[in-house]
């Protein structure tokens, strides 16, 4: 209990600090560490990593690269599938004693019907979080990276569920305020961002793409800048709540963030390095506003 | 946690923590490095390992690099009076992070979390455990040999001299084959291996090396159906199931090697690359 | 001389290293280091900060800002015009040994017109580099980010000149390598990426931006891994030589543009923590080559 | 170059060169760095800037920071017997960089790039040098007032008695304010300067120190004609002009400190900020 706690999108949390989608597994977490996981839980929210309709095996290895402060990731979106999701997953993230926010992805609308409804239905489910940076298999064109698709694709699931949605939106587009905008008007409750950015590795040796997928995605402190400029855009475009995320590894960051106007943040690589950055980043944020140093931060001005 | 599961894991704190280093020697080609865990477990299991990093001049520098912690087997352990326990690891210097750890010195501050995935299984019934490492792969096998109170067969195979030092950890029964015959026989440990299951196939085999070697011992085990145990590697971020980076294949598809191995069984595994 | 002497886009020159736009003043790095600057010049062709059509006092200070492994600037283009430029600059940069690579931008048609008349005309000049990273006054989009656009920017001023265009793209686009392919159907010779990534950072104290234009752009290692994907993008969509930069730092990191599909790399933030980053760069990348782990390089299969 | 500037300026090799710290003291708030410059002149002018980095531990750790090399004023040079110089160098540690530049022991080495930029010029015609300091500032006026041989009048404020050691530096006639009274009287350096320039305006003031007090000093220079220079301070990134990160304001507009300062003529300032 930090004394940050807020309603994200009409739910409840005890305060801002959720994980980023796919890089934390509350349940292999478990089986690493035990009940005192779900006791000294490291976030307000749990966010899955992204469950598809079909299930998916992933990219093959290597699917890591360390960068200067950051590094890349080609995983793959490997998940047990929207069914292996219900039956065994999600029992199992209902014993957590935080909300429960389900990210999916649907490589086209029938697809993410099915997931958002079949998702929506289950009451220990707080809310879902769309995401858009997937190909749109007619048109080859990012959904995440269109305004038009992405407001299509709400549209289509926007009447499927009361729970609130959230769109994920990715970095690697012109204009993401416009595509939040677009969000927005099509009934999207939330804004989440920056997803990874695109980026390429070569073997040291060969010279050939190291990472199995070729390409992937970067993630870390390299990112944070571009990921507060891209969140402090975003927010000034829309009335949505923003969960603002890209390398936040510190209660400063994640005040930065805030400050640009995200209502909530999420860590995600920092997490690699400590399970229990996110708990870390928390204490660090309530110390910040106990200083008086973060209420402040709320009425920066931080237009562009 | 499954019945089997518990037998070849000891759960760690869900938290990084600050370990001391309280020694780092020489051994041949190889860094020992003993630290003092705090608050960690004083039974880790054989075959878990711990993802370490330094206290400072870690997440960067001018060389950029290490950015995230490394993994490494426990070697031996030792539950410590005051708690927690005396951990020591062995490294071989490898690249930016196996360096900067090998440069640490008594007192520095070693950042660990562990210990983590699941170790080393029992042996089949009415077999002998039999241990097979190559080159670094004899760190996991150290704790074990340790744990079989020395009763265990070893067999080692190294590059060179420098790194047959290795060998010195153990005491006991070790049979020692290096690639240049300058330590015991000239070879692979697929040799000794291949006579001792010769004499003897009622055995349980536990690896861990290089790839090749590991498919070696793999396949020969599996020509001769006795059960093998290989403790595998991979390139890894968190060391907890979070970011799905280390997986490697298996027969029940791609499978993480931080929270489904490190020690695989020799059946589960399509070959080893 | 390296040994690894090249053609690039029809001009000679004695490596592969050059510099980045906007990252190296060879006028006022003379008068800082005098004529061993130019007997040791660091960079096999110089390439000038963007000249505009009218002078610019560029942004306001505080114009950088220090990330991890990389930083933020919001210079602001500042020049003497391109009066001022062919009047003052050109003469002194005319004594320089290695070939002149000049940057324009124009903020529409006829201004971008004037600069490659006015500047193609030069004989000291030997390649015009295009920055398309500039909004479009009419419709506000970035030239550079819209195929359509760079394009007919290219059209409207190829036949003004015989002299080299490169089209410098911008990596905030969605696809560089859709920009590339306009760039050369329109009669571009060459393509050089990446320019900055555009990001931003608040005021440690206040929660301002910091920047004197509020965002700015971003560079050095933490954006290689995403310039390295793009250079392979567009080195594989093009026929076109590509001049890749984005974080290089080392001869390694060069001889991973070259295998990703570049012909020319260009160093830019590095110099900024030794002026002779770039013979360095181009030392190490001979070396590489004398150890015949660059020759490969060339042939490896980077395509995505 | 102009004639002018060949005055102010002692040109630098065109490369980042390494220097070895000879050793680092600290002096009440700040750290004194002397460091052998092996090939660099024997002769910067008193306002040039050397732009320094830690051999290691610099460009990242889990800190992230420091990344770029930063600008510190020499405060001393002796020419070297076997070549080069002696450098000196005060720091005051308000952050990354300075911290970690603190931080260096006999031994390490220093990344340096220098002299830079325009030093101090002379005096004006008839009139007698007089230094004002504000802090960390006192660093440019060290060497100035050594070639002076301690014949001009120094007048220095400080914070506090532990940055008031900065002035045990120099020797000669030195006049010590303080924010807090604790050394010399309390107040700021523009009492003792105006009183200095009432009993004799024949002066050419030389400023460095935060931009109030050169403010001040400029406008109280500018109000009674007296010539001031001021040596400026602004964040950089490469020191020689190259990324126009370290402008300020003048009458001739945006100006790079690094190259067309860091000494500026007051009357070529509008308001220091
Ligand atoms: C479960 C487990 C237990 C282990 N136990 C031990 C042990 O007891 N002792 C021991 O010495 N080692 C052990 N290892 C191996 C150890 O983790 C690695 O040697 C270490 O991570 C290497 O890090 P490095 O920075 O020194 O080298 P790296 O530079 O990380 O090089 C290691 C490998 O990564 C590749 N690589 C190069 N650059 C990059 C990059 N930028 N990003 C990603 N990969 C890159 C290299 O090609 C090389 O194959 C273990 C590994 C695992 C998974
Ligand atoms: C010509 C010249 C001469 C100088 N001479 C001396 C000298 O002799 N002795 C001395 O001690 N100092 C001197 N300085 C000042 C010195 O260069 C700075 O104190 C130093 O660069 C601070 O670096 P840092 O990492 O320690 O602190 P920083 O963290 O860089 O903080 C310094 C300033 O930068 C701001 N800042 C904070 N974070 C960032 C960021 N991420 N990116 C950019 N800015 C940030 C802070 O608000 C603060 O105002 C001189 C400066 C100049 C220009
Ligand atoms: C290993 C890894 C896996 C990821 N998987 C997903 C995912 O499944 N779905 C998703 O929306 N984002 C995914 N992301 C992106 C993160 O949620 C986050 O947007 C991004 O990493 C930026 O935050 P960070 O810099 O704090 O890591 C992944 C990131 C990493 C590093
Ligand atoms: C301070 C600074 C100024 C720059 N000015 C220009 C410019 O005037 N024109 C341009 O095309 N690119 C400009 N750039 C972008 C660089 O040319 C280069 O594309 C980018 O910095 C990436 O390379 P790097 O990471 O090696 O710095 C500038 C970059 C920096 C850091
Ligand atoms: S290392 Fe992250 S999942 Fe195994
Ligand atoms: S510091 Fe780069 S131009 Fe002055």
């Amino acid at each position: 209990m930090t004394g940050l706690a807020l309603e994200l999108c009409g739910v409840s949390l005890a305060g801002p600090v959720l994980n980023a989608s796919g890089t934390f597994d509350a349940i292999a977490a478990r089986r690493a560490f035990g009940a005192a996981l779900v006791e000294r839980f490291p976030f307000d929210a749990f966010v899955t990593k992204t469950v598809t309709l079909a299930p998916r095996q992933g990219n093959p290895p290597p699917r890591l690269w360390e960068t200067a402060a950051g590094m890349l990731n080609s995983i793959g979106l490997p998940n047990k599938g929207l069914d292996g999701f219900l039956a065994h997953d999600l029992p199992q993230l209902a014993d957590l004693r935080v909300p429960l926010v389900v990210s999916v992805m649907g490589f086209d609308h029938v697809e993410l019907a099915a997931l958002v409804e079949g998702i929506g239905a289950r009451p220990e489910v707080a809310m879902i979080e769309l995401n858009v940076s997937c190909p749109n298999v007619e048109t080859g064109t990012i959904v995440g990276a269109d305004p038009g698709e992405t407001a299509a694709a709400l549209d289509h699931v926007r009447p499927l569920t009361d729970k609130p949605l959230v769109v994920k939106l990715t970095p690697n587009a012109i204009e993401p305020a416009a595509v939040a905008a677009a969000a927005q008007d099509a009934g999207a409750d939330g804004i989440s961002l920056i997803n990874t950015l695109k980026g390429m590795a070569l073997h040291p040796r060969t010279g050939e793409p190291w990472l199995g997928g070729k390409t992937g995605g970067m993630s870390g402190p390299a990112v944070r800048a571009v990921a507060l400029e891209q969140v402090a855009r975003v927010a000034e475009r829309v009335e949505l709540p923003v969960i603002g995320m890209g390398g936040i590894c510190s209660g400063c960051d994640a005040a930065d963030f805030l400050a640009a106007g995200a209502t909530a943040v999420a860590v995600g690589t920092e997490s690699f390095r400590d399970p229990a950055s996110g708990r870390r980043i928390s204490e660090e944020l309530a110390a910040l506003a106990a200083g008086g140093r973060l209420k402040p931060l709320a009425a920066r001005d931080t237009s562009l | 946690m499954t019945g089997a599961d518990a037998e070849r894991q000891t759960l760690a704190p869900p938290e990084r923590r600050v370990a001391e280093v309280k020694a780092v020697r020489r051994l041949g080609a190889y860094d020992v490095i003993t630290a003092r865990d705090p608050v960690g477990p004083r039974n880790p299991r054989p075959g878990q390992f711990y993802m370490l990093a330094a206290g400072d001049r870690w997440g960067g520098g001018a060389s950029e690099r290490p950015f995230l912690p490394r993994a490494f087997s426990y070697a031996t352990a030792r539950p410590h009076p005051d708690g927690g326990a005396m951990l020591e690891f062995v490294l071989e210097d490898v690249g930016p992070g196996t360096h900067r750890l090998g440069e640490l010195e008594a007192g520095d501050a070693l950042m660990l979390l562990g210990p983590l995935g699941l170790g080393f299984g029992p042996a089949a019934p009415g077999t002998v455990p039999l241990l097979v490492g190559g080159g670094i792969g004899v760190a996991p096998l150290l704790c074990l040999s340790e744990e079989l109170e020395g009763a265990a067969r070893v067999i080692l195979g190294f590059r060179s001299a420098a790194h047959a030092r290795g060998a010195e950890l153990f005491d006991g029964d070790v049979t020692v084959v290096t690639d240049d015959g300058s330590v015991g026989a000239r070879g692979l440990v697929t040799g000794p291996l291949r006579e001792q299951l010769d004499s003897d196939s009622a055995a349980t085999v536990y690896a861990c090396g290089p790839p090749a070697m590991l498919e070696a011992v793999r396949a020969l085990c599996a020509e001769r159906d006795v059960a093998c145990q290989l403790a595998l590697e991979a390139g890894m971020a968190c060391g907890y199931g979070a970011c799905f980076g280390c997986v490697v294949a298996t027969a029940a598809g791609l499978q993480r090697v931080c929270v489904d191995g490190p020690v695989f069984a020799g059946s589960a595994l399509e070959r080893v690359r």
